[in-house]
């Protein structure tokens, strides 16, 4: 399968605020580094999922691959053309084939426009179809993401529908001017436990349906293990193991992959594990800690994993880690 | 142990309170002092800056000059000078200075300092051009001055009973010219002992004055914000005097202080409120249009309306109460104002458009009726339509002495209580256009002005301004409306305030039970 | 001996749409030294439930009828001020999130020792050192003490919670999602502290969660609720074996495991019911596929099946 | 920053630095704006009467003739060696003016101050602890007639009541006329009690409570509303419900809880209201006839007195700084999570 987005060495530092005055003595500029050097590379149509604690970086790559924020370093290049500075028109057209899907459906949705106006928007910004077929065609996906009859909730406001709703709502937004490429960031997570596999199955329905490739980002290693093709477990900024779903989760090589996945607790009260749990807290991404990131807290870190920085190499097929030991 | 805190500090607010109280009852009662209330206050006390009324008032009670006059009658009586001669063909004049009289700074009054007074006033007063008959000032001896004129001038005792207020001289050579406008040294009754802009001046009688003393330790001349918060104050009992000169008081306050019982003490006051108009501008160059509007205007009206009967009429621009007043305007008659109108061309299809400027800033509150009242009247005529415009204090002066406009709603008030005063400014073409803009001009009144103006004969000169006033009343480069009255509105415990005609106010007689 | 005994409670919000029927005749007890867990979807009613217990519920809620006895003590009939002394005293709450739950302008000293200093007669220097100890048994170093909320991650925030909550040994801790807004390294890592802790307070607990894993996890019974009601308890290995209610059932399904293999799984269409006008019979008929002609009228009544296991349910 | 205090004045500083730059753009400004009015100082100097030459000469002598740029530097230069020029009009030192009208328009605004502050948070906390009985209901009447009642209006109500009417507190001004208070620091209070004058101690504050209350009265309005709002919003935030639950008092909760952690807003207000009441309330020093700040800006633009209003411009500019930075200041005291 070809790749549809590669990132080359992508960073991205948020700068710290400091006023003019503080900046003229210190001389010095802090960054939060929340990605710090990743590569990877998105087969078309697959999921490629990112798991990881808050803070080590999931969104703000979600962010940098639909270009809604700049690259401080590094390369990125979608569908074989390097669109790392891509501007005006360019931009405009690249946006098109790119969609976000956010967490939050109370907050995405504009209370004021109905569903079905929500639905149209993009078409009617991105001059997709004619005019008169745009209703049409707005009734259709609704129909084609559950919510039907599709006549009756084309004319509801947000408040009208439930979270599960508004979040299929949301997803028809973005899918419906046909992208290439969607990222969702952790969709699922403030829907509740019933209906978080209906909006999953949709969400595996309309890849297939559409010919989508999405990029997952979620904290649920449960939901990641539910609807990924590849997983990629990120700490700090940088990506430290990845490889195909059966890979990453029969096998976790990084003994942080490892840990998070002993401490994801189990529906079973039969099965019990002994759960790994890494010391301390995830550090302050200004100031990362030397060599591998991860040394401070790894049960395991020998004296090289504080000095150098660990590559991330393949240690079998569609299996890549970021650590000394393996 | 935050209660202990707030224990501790209650205690120590109650012992304050207490002993807050007790010194507060043990301490003397200071001695009664005699507050006047007043919408204005002067802005500052050198007697060569002082153009306007509040400000001689002051300086009346702080300086003292070589002649004086009685407030009652405005004849001229010795002041800093004894007795005075002239010379027979009247042009040097001779005083014999007072001994023994000091300025407030300790300083002596004596005839250098009397002539250092006058050389100043010469140099930078305000009025000095109206001086420049004086040509020299000689010290004969430490209490002999001589005044030399260029021409015999009878203004010249007025003058020196007016703008020239002796001012320590010391004060001046040491603390610089702009010292005094705050802090002013003069010999006269009261010293001032703190100046606070726009808010209050404070008098100190002065124990060491060479006439009778005042009745009074001391006065606080107050200012007032408005109208409003005057009659409060006084109400509230915070002040003993309201001296209402020149409107500080809505008449209807005037009216309800005296319903509560207060006394109140009215005479005239020599404020006179008149149109101008600008002769060399279309319509006014027509005579014909002045002298219809002089009919169609209805001083009754503006009197009662406006101003509760607390103003008169007046009928010539010298103010009643001045000798040599004649009224010499018509009353109002609108028939004669239509005609004068056809005459000039105008009929109710084509209706004269004329604007009325005033300034209600600069003549308060009332000023806008008093501009609604004569519109109304003109418009009777059938034949003139008015418009309005209120013009603000700041841009004022300066308008209407670029000539900016037709006709103009303005006040007089002159210092000296002389015709000339009332005439020579709005009479002679040069000062007329200086200072109005009227481009009023006549050769024959200019003759009979400065003719007037030099001679000693009282009578001769009666005779001229009463010629002048017909002219004028021909003329109609003005007219004449109404003369403010002053109001002295007091508590009983006031007595003993002496009333001028001409609104100056003497504090020295003024006694509080 | 049950330290807890809710007897057929009401709790309703009075709100300017209507009369919200958060909680709606719900009975539940608890033994000494056990975890309860009480799981549902959101708004279900079960953080209601926790709060009815401290008498805590907000305007305009009130609790319309039933009793809560503890230890004995009928809750409902103590005074406010009675009930205010029984508060972290006797029964302590964790909440959800812990960024919110500590007051940002006073620092984490403060807290404790207002909380020690409002219930105990003792002296400052006393408190602090309590203080100390409940910090140190949490993980937090005792150079933080002065430090204010937000110098704290969230999981150090919920560990200064659980203190809060320990700091006066109460008998029963109500624990409302203590972990769902944590990471989940964070949240295995808080959750093994709460169980640890508790043995060695010999607590006993209250977990509201809407996370089966945690649920199945860490609790002894286990009291599912949807829509105000609790429509089953049953042993925690016991509810998972035969689970008998079909919403139990259903949501069972529905949750994904970590798993390298594929996974089917269930989801349940629909939305439960509006609290405002909750439907007369079954509140579950909507979304039941074994639902009957009664379900619809009648409400079940709780039927006992086998030991302990209860069940709201026309079919048992 | 290491240590809290040296951030403190690394803060302070800064600000201070910042003021120059800031009174720099607003002197051009008043400096253009009072040219381009329309109205020349001189006609409020010379007598109507005066000739030509006069009015020339008096412009000569206030430097009004020179072109206008070098008038703006010489001004300014004169500014930065702290001479602010003199009055046109009483020819007075623009410091001294400003020095005899400040310090009461400072007491006055600190009781004004006192009073907003008193009414407004005491009733906005109160009212939303209260917010469901009459009271509330009570308070939302009160702060809207506080912020919506005319100043003047209810200045002269309570002048007519309590000084004419029963005459149990004066009605104007500062301090009787017969008295006279010794100046020291300026602030007519503090001198009569450093000087040991109760007298006119007594007699000044008794003269205070009036204007006080007007301008307090009008202020509470908007505090009241704010502390109200803020107050009701913390009490229904989890914290609050944390605390309860570990059984703390509700008075603890209402003041510690959930007033504290309201203050900011109000504070920032109460600043806010507090540099406004320090350029001066020319309503209420009109109603009570009190020499302040207020009728001293007022009546020196009225008479284009171009030096004592760029004067009061600057001075009022240096207060303002000061209360904001005192006001960030507060802040971070009450709330740590603010660092300067």
């Amino acid at each position: 399968m070809e790749d549809i987005i590669t990132t080359i060495n992508v960073k991205k530092y948020f700068p710290i605020k400091m006023n003019f005055l503080q900046y003229l003595i210190t001389r010095k500029r802090e960054y939060i580094k929340a990605v710090d050097g990743i590569s990877f590379s998105l087969r078309k149509g697959e999921t490629f999922t990112l798991v990881g604690e808050s803070g080590s970086g999931k969104s703000t790559i979600g962010k940098l691959l639909i270009k809604s924020l700049e690259l401080t370093d590094g390369k990125m290049i979608f569908e074989g053309k390097d669109i790392t500075r891509v501007k005006g028109n360019e931009l405009k057209a690249l946006r098109r084939k790119m969609q976000i899907v956010f967490q939050d459906p109370y907050s995405s949705l504009n209370p004021t426009m109905k569903i079905g106006d929500t639905i149209e928007r993009p078409l009617k910004i991105h001059k997709i179809c004619q005019k008169r077929k745009i209703k049409e065609k707005a009734l259709e996906m609704l129909e084609n993401i559950g919510l039907s009859p599709a006549e009756d909730f084309y004319e509801k406001y947000p408040w009208q529908l439930s979270g599960g709703q508004r979040q299929r709502v949301a997803i028809a937004r973005a899918i419906i001017i046909c992208p290439e490429f969607v990222v969702l960031d952790e969709p699922v997570s403030m829907i509740d436990v019933s209906l978080r596999t209906l909006i999953l199955d949709l969400l595996i329905k309309l890849k297939q349906q559409y010919d989508l490739t999405y990029l997952f980002i979620t904290h649920d290693l449960a939901i990641a293990s539910y609807i990924s093709n590849t997983i990629a477990t990120m700490y700090l900024g940088k990506i430290i193991e990845l490889g195909s779903k059966k890979e990453v989760l029969a096998s976790p090589k990084h003994p942080y992959t490892k840990a998070l996945l002993s401490a994801v607790p189990i529906p079973n009260p039969k099965m019990k594990r002994k759960k790994i749990i890494p010391k301390g807290e995830i550090p302050n991404p200004i100031n990362p800690p030397t060599g591998c990131r991860f040394h401070p807290r790894c049960n395991y870190a020998e004296e090289i994993c504080g000095k150098k920085e660990p590559e991330l190499v393949e240690v079998s097929k569609d299996h890549k880690v970021a650590c000394h030991l393996c | 142990m935050s209660k202990n805190v707030i224990a501790v500090v209650v205690l120590i607010v109650i012992v304050g309170v207490v002993i807050g109280i007790y010194i507060y009852y043990t301490q003397p009662k200071p001695p009664a002092v005699i507050s006047i209330g007043s919408v204005r206050v002067p802005t500052h006390l050198d007697p060569v800056k002082t153009t306007g009324a509040d400000e001689f008032n002051l300086e009346f009670n702080i300086y003292d000059y070589l002649v004086e006059w009685e407030p009652e009658t405005l004849n001229v009586v010795p002041g800093l000078a004894t007795s005075w001669e002239t010379s027979e063909n009247g042009t040097v004049w001779t005083f014999y200075l007072r001994q023994g009289v000091k300025f407030h700074d300790g300083t002596s009054f004596n005839a250098s300092a009397a002539k250092f007074n006058i050389d100043r006033y010469i140099e930078k007063g305000a009025f000095r051009s109206g001086l420049k008959y004086i040509t020299n000032v000689i010290v004969v001896d430490d209490y002999t001055l001589k005044i030399y004129l260029s021409h015999p001038h009878p203004l010249l005792l007025r003058h020196l009973s007016i703008f020239i207020g002796m001012v320590s001289p010391t004060l001046i050579e040491v603390y610089g010219e702009d010292y005094i406008d705050t802090h002013p040294a003069g010999t006269g009754p009261y010293k001032v002992i703190e100046y606070v802009e726009d808010d209050r001046i404070v008098l100190e009688a002065n124990k060491d004055y060479w006439d009778t003393p005042p009745k009074n330790s001391k006065i606080v001349l107050k200012k007032y914000a408005d109208s409003a918060s005057l009659k409060a104050a006084f109400e509230a009992g915070e002040i003993d005097i309201i001296w209402s000169a020149r409107g500080d008081l809505f008449p209807t306050d005037v009216e309800d202080l005296r319903k509560k019982g207060y006394n109140i003490i009215e005479s005239e006051s020599n404020m006179i409120r008149y149109i101008v108009f600008n002769e060399a501008q279309y319509p006014f160059n027509d005579t014909r249009v002045r002298k219809a509007i002089a009919y169609a205007v209805n001083r009754t009206k503006i009197v009662n309306v406006v101003f509760s009967g607390q103003a008169s009429e007046l009928y010539t621009l010298v103010a009643k109460g001045i000798w040599g007043h004649l009224d010499t305007f018509p009353h109002r008659n609108l028939t004669e104002a239509i005609s004068l109108l056809n005459d000039a061309g105008h009929n109710t299809a084509q209706k004269l458009e004329i604007t009325l400027y005033y300034s209600s800033s600069y003549y308060g509150t009332a000023e806008e009726y008093v501009a609604q009242v004569i519109k109304e009247d003109l418009e009777e005529t059938g034949l003139i339509s008015v418009t309005l415009q209120n013009v603000e204090k700041a841009t004022f002066r300066e308008q209407y002495k670029a000539g900016q406009y037709g006709m103009w709603l303005l006040g007089w008030f002159p210092p000296i209580p002389d015709p000339n005063s009332y005439l020579y400014y709005f009479m002679n073409p040069i000062m007329a256009n200086a200072i109005f803009s009227s481009h009023y001009n006549n050769t024959e009144a200019d003759s009979l002005l400065s003719q007037a103006l030099s001679t000693y004969n009282q009578t001769l000169r009666q005779e001229l301004y009463e010629q002048l006033q017909q002219i004028l009343a021909e003329d109609v480069p003005y007219i004449p409306l109404w003369q403010l009255k002053q109001f002295f509105i007091t508590t009983d415990k006031i007595s003993g305030i002496q009333v001028s005609p001409i609104a100056y106010f003497y504090f020295h007689t003024i006694e509080k039970k | 001996m049950k330290l807890l005994d809710i007897k057929n409670l009401r709790v309703y919000y009075f709100s300017e749409e209507g009369v919200v029927k958060a909680v709606d005749g719900v009975s539940l007890s608890l033994n000494k030294g056990e975890t309860l867990g009480v799981v549902g979807e959101s708004g279900c009613g079960k953080s209601t439930l926790g709060l009815s217990v401290l008498r805590l519920v907000p305007y305009p809620g009130k609790m319309v009828s039933g009793k809560i006895f503890y230890n004995g003590i009928d809750l409902l009939s103590l005074s406010d001020e009675e009930v205010r002394k029984l508060r972290g005293k006797e029964i302590a709450m964790i909440f959800q999130n812990p960024d919110v739950s500590l007051n940002p302008i006073m620092n984490i000293k403060e807290h404790l020792v207002e909380a020690i200093l409002t219930h105990e007669e003792i002296d400052e220097r006393e408190a602090v050192e309590k203080t100390e100890e409940i910090l140190g048994k949490v993980g937090i170093p005792k150079n933080r003490i002065n430090d204010y909320p937000h110098q704290f991650s969230g999981g150090m925030k919920q560990r200064i919670m659980i203190a809060l909550a320990l700091l006066l040994n109460p008998k029963l801790i109500i624990a409302d999602e203590p972990t769902s807004s944590l990471d989940v390294l964070i949240q295995a890592k808080t959750l093994e502290l709460l169980r640890n802790l508790k043995e060695e307070y010999g607590l006993s607990l209250i977990l509201i969660t809407h996370d089966f894993g945690v649920v199945f996890e860490e609790s002894d019974r286990i009291a599912v609720m949807y829509a105000g009601h609790i429509i089953e308890i049953a042993k925690n290995t016991e509810l998972y074996d035969k689970p008998l209610h079909p919403y139990t059932q259903a949501l069972i399904k529905a949750v994904p495991t970590v798993t390298p293999e594929e996974q089917k799984l269930n989801y349940i269409l629909g939305m439960p019911p509006s609290l405002l006008t909750p439907p007369k019979g079954c509140r579950f008929y909507a979304r039941c596929k074994y639902a009957r002609e009664i379900c619809k009228f009648k409400e079940p009544k709780t039927a006992t099946v086998g030991r302990e296991h209860i069940v709201k349910c026309h079919l048992y | 920053m290491s240590s809290k205090s040296s951030g403190l004045l690394f803060y302070i500083v800064s600000r201070i630095l910042l003021i120059i730059p800031m009174l720099l753009i607003l002197l051009t400004l008043i400096f253009i704006i009072l040219r381009v009015l329309p109205g020349d100082p001189v006609y409020f100097i010379v007598s109507p009467q005066a000739g030509e030459h006069i009015i020339e000469q008096t412009r000569h002598e206030l430097g009004l003739d020179r072109p206008i740029w070098e008038q703006y530097v010489s001004y300014l230069m004169g500014v930065f060696r702290g001479d602010l020029g003199k009055s046109y009009i009483t020819k007075d030192n623009v410091w001294s003016i400003i020095g005899r009208h400040l310090p009461i328009t400072i007491e006055l605004a600190t009781c004004g101050l006192f009073v907003a502050a008193f009414l407004g948070i005491s009733f906005g906390t109160f009212a939303a602890y209260k917010s469901k009985s009459w009271f509330g209901v009570f308070n939302t009447i009160l702060s809207t007639i506080a912020y919506t009642m005319p100043v003047f209006w209810f200045g002269m109500i309570l002048q007519i009541l309590f000084a004419i009417q029963f005459r149990v507190l004066p009605a104007t001004g500062i301090l009787d006329t017969s008295l006279s208070i010794t100046r020291i620091t300026g602030l007519p209070a503090l001198d009569a009690l450093i000087t040991g004058n109760m007298r006119a101690f007594v007699d000044h504050v008794a003269r205070l409570i009036l204007p006080s209350i007007t301008l307090g009265f009008f202020i509470s309005g908007n505090i009241n509303r704010m502390t109200h709002s803020n107050v009701l919003k913390a009490l229904n935030e989890d914290y609050v419900r944390a605390a309860r639950a570990r059984g703390i008092k509700e008075r603890v909760i209402l003041f510690k809880y959930a007033l504290k952690n309201s203050l900011i807003p109000v504070i920032t207000l109460l600043g806010m209201n507090f540099a406004r009441m320090l350029s001066g309330s020319v309503l209420t020093e009109t109603v009570f006839s009190i020499p302040g700040m207020g009728s001293l800006l007022v009546n020196s633009i009225f008479r284009r007195d171009y030096p004592l209003v760029q004067g009061i411009i600057v001075v009022y500019a240096l207060l303002i700084s000061i209360v904001t930075l005192i006001i960030d200041i507060i802040y971070a005291y009450i709330d740590p999570r603010i660092r300067l």
